[in-house]
């Protein structure tokens, strides 16, 4: 357990220092990359605020999903093969709204710009 | 992947090409001894350049010029020549391209590729989207793009240089194994394959001649609208309504999301004037299927260039970030699996 | 559950960035700040990567001083309570050793070379 | 805090102090007519400044001075004048300082603040412990230490301006109480307050000057050694032993972790040197007493330094990280507490 500022915190320190410092004092292409920086940064901010609930909750939807447990990304693993071998085909209206959601919580995090309102998780 | 310039990247360093042998070949384009100045490098990676130029006469003419070349020795002189071929062909066809001016020879001593008139105009679908220069414009790109596309797709097959066949079920094949490459699930482009292998449009009787990267950022557009179509390198022959559904794929709207084709118009103009030029009546569906590949495929190639970063290939905080645009495209995918646009 | 890059590769391209466009390309307080901004994402990445392990070590190490378990974060701070009245007085070897690994634990990920080598975890 | 400057971080822009009223100061300091060159700000933080400048005579003379001040208006005082007669009372007593010029009146229309002679010399640590230029002033260093801060303790009582008392007990408290403050739990910094709480020597019979942050940083060095011991700020009356202690704490050591006495020199040197100039016998338990509390006042200073970020009073990614290097001065402490050094 580390201590304070807590390593989303730093990332948002370094995050502003890149908003406010380097991105007036730069221009063409370093410019543009702080841009892309700090937006980089601001993805890993929400990642770590937000994403162990979403994990969560995605862990429980496939566990639910597929029948038993394990960590999300070995589910995740399994769902996407059985959507390509057509065993999940009965259940395709589940499979998509969990898919669904699971790309909204993505995209919580990535861009949340890129949501419709009504659609943020 | 030529695709990668959607992006606005700023181009990778690169050496010059020698001003005196580019003045021996502008010469013999123009047919004139010229001098040249103001040579830049508008774009491209490390391998790929294009540099912008004027060709001078002593009378005072100033004539704009493009040379696009690979400029690594080794590398066979197929690709441009190609590209060359290709819009020597299109351009005669009445396919509006920036004019063709002469084939790089091995004597020339610039590497393999061409020279072509420079057209004056804008390419950054930003500035299309939202510039007053463009006001007048906008509302008549989707049916000029329309009359385009016909134009393109009607290039005579006997005037083109050899290319490649690809249709609907062979490129969800191979965007399907690329994806298995890097080993990352993707439970939604696992849906998007289901169903593009189920709704695969059969290949068509007489394969045309697709553009393959039709789309808002490859188009010089001006104040009076679309001036020339750049970019030809992912030309194949397939299925012609590929590049209608590829100009209506969400990311290449940049933002303007309603409006279905490439940000700027409507999906009835387009293929009312598509129809128009002769290009014959195309299915709404049918646009749609090759907008869901389309979306798909943008959405492995963003993967791709994620992996090009963490590989170690190319370190670079734009390609890292790419990886993280997936998202985006999963979202629009599942929502025209849904039958949305 | 998100794509790649991860988090922390995120946070290894803006640290590398930093480094190898940045640094070069700024002088005085701009090129100072870089280098604390590239050394804070640095500290970041070693605790994406490191950190759970730590904190699952530090809270049975707690767990085990204390009795019961808990949040590692509740579990420390009621072993400071419990220092300060002096309730663990009896066990302070006990207490010093599981209080400078978890320093230890700290300083892998803050700044791994103030560690003298013997004592990396 | 002063400490703060540890950090060597670039001072916080500020507006330059009027050139007129500065050259209207300087030439009743100097006794002659003067203009003023080359100013430049030094350090310090939003509230607090210091600035270089030269002062010119009209025969070509040239005088390096310093300018501290509080530029605000409304600010008492009081900071900056018992600065300024501290100074003046550790100079008469043979303690190198910056001789002081004149202290600024409220027509000088500067703020409040006092005029010193600029002491040419390195104050950056890292520099003093490796660049060539001081090699042969290291090995004098600690010896040099130890006979200024005998002098330093010596200074008579009665010269002095009104100091706080601080004992060791009373500033162990201080920082319990600070650190609590911040509402995260240091279980080492709590096995420290506890060790330090047992183990706090008696208030001395009589108070002495102590110097309050007299460390590698502090001291203007030169090839021949330590010209002038500046940073006065944090002076108080007290332990004598405390500045001893504080000038051992490892954090300004700079790596050089061997050299106990500012990462150059023995603590042997520093004590014999401080008896022969008539400090006194000092037991190293007792100075290793004042490393370990010395220790952990630096640490809750980078907390408190961070929450500075943290709750928005000034945002910056240097005081930010700082919250990371707590615990170097945790594991500092366990091994002061654990005997060592």
């Amino acid at each position: 357990m580390q201590d304070r500022p807590t390593a989303a915190e730093l990332v948002a320190a370094v995050r502003e220092w890149i908003e406010h410092d380097v991105v007036p004092a730069t221009e063409g292409r370093l410019a543009f990359h702080a841009r892309v920086a700090a937006n980089a940064l601001g993805i890993v901010e929400r990642e770590l605020t937000a994403d162990a609930a979403f994990t969560a909750a995605q862990r429980e939807r496939a566990r639910a999903l597929l029948g038993h447990d394990g960590p999300a990304a070995e589910l995740e693993r399994e769902l996407a093969a059985r959507i390509r071998d057509g065993s999940l085909d009965g259940r395709l209206d589940e499979v998509r709204e969990h898919v669904r959601r699971t790309v909204r919580e993505k995209l919580a995090v990535a861009n949340p710009g890129y949501l419709p309102d009504a659609a943020r998780p | 992947m030529q695709i990668r310039r959607a992006l606005a990247s700023a181009p990778v360093a690169a050496p010059h090409p020698d001003p005196d042998a580019l003045a021996a070949v502008a010469s013999r384009a123009i047919g004139a001894e010229v001098t040249i100045e103001a040579i830049r490098r508008l774009s491209g990676g490390a391998s790929r350049e294009t540099w912008a130029f004027d060709a001078c006469t002593p009378a005072g003419g100033r004539h704009g010029l493009v040379l696009r070349r690979d400029p690594s020795r080794h590398a066979g002189a197929s690709d441009r020549s190609t590209e060359y071929r290709l819009l020597a062909a299109a351009g005669a066809a009445g396919v509006p391209v920036p004019r063709v001016r002469a084939l790089l020879e091995p004597a020339d001593g610039l590497g393999s590729g061409f020279l072509m008139d420079r057209v004056e105009g804008e390419t950054i679908p930003r500035r299309i989207l939202r510039d007053d220069a463009f006001a007048a414009a906008r509302p008549v790109l989707a049916r000029q793009c329309g009359a385009i596309a016909a134009a393109i797709h009607a290039v005579p097959a006997g005037s083109l240089p050899p290319l490649p066949v690809q249709d609907a079920a062979g490129q969800v094949a191979q965007y399907r194994a690329l994806l298995d490459g890097f080993g990352e699930p993707h439970p939604a482009f696992e849906l998007g394959l289901r169903w593009l292998a189920d709704h695969a449009p059969p290949p068509p009787e007489r394969p045309a001649l697709v553009h393959g990267d039709f789309r808002n950022g490859n188009l010089v557009v001006g104040p009076d609208g679309v001036r020339a179509v750049l970019d030809w390198e992912l030309a194949h022959l397939g299925d012609p309504v590929e590049d209608l559904g590829w100009l209506c794929v969400r990311s290449w709207r940049f933002g303007n999301t309603a409006r279905v084709v490439g940000g700027f118009g409507d999906l009835d103009d387009l293929l009312d004037a598509y129809a128009a030029a002769g290009g014959g009546a195309v299915d709404a569906e049918h646009v749609r299927y090759w907008v869901a590949l389309g979306t798909l495929k943008w959405g492995v190639i963003c993967i791709a260039q994620a992996f090009t970063h963490l590989s170690g290939t190319v370190r670079s905080v734009e390609l890292a970030t790419l990886g993280r645009r997936v998202a985006e495209t999963e979202w629009d995918l599942l929502d025209v699996l849904d039958g949305g646009w």
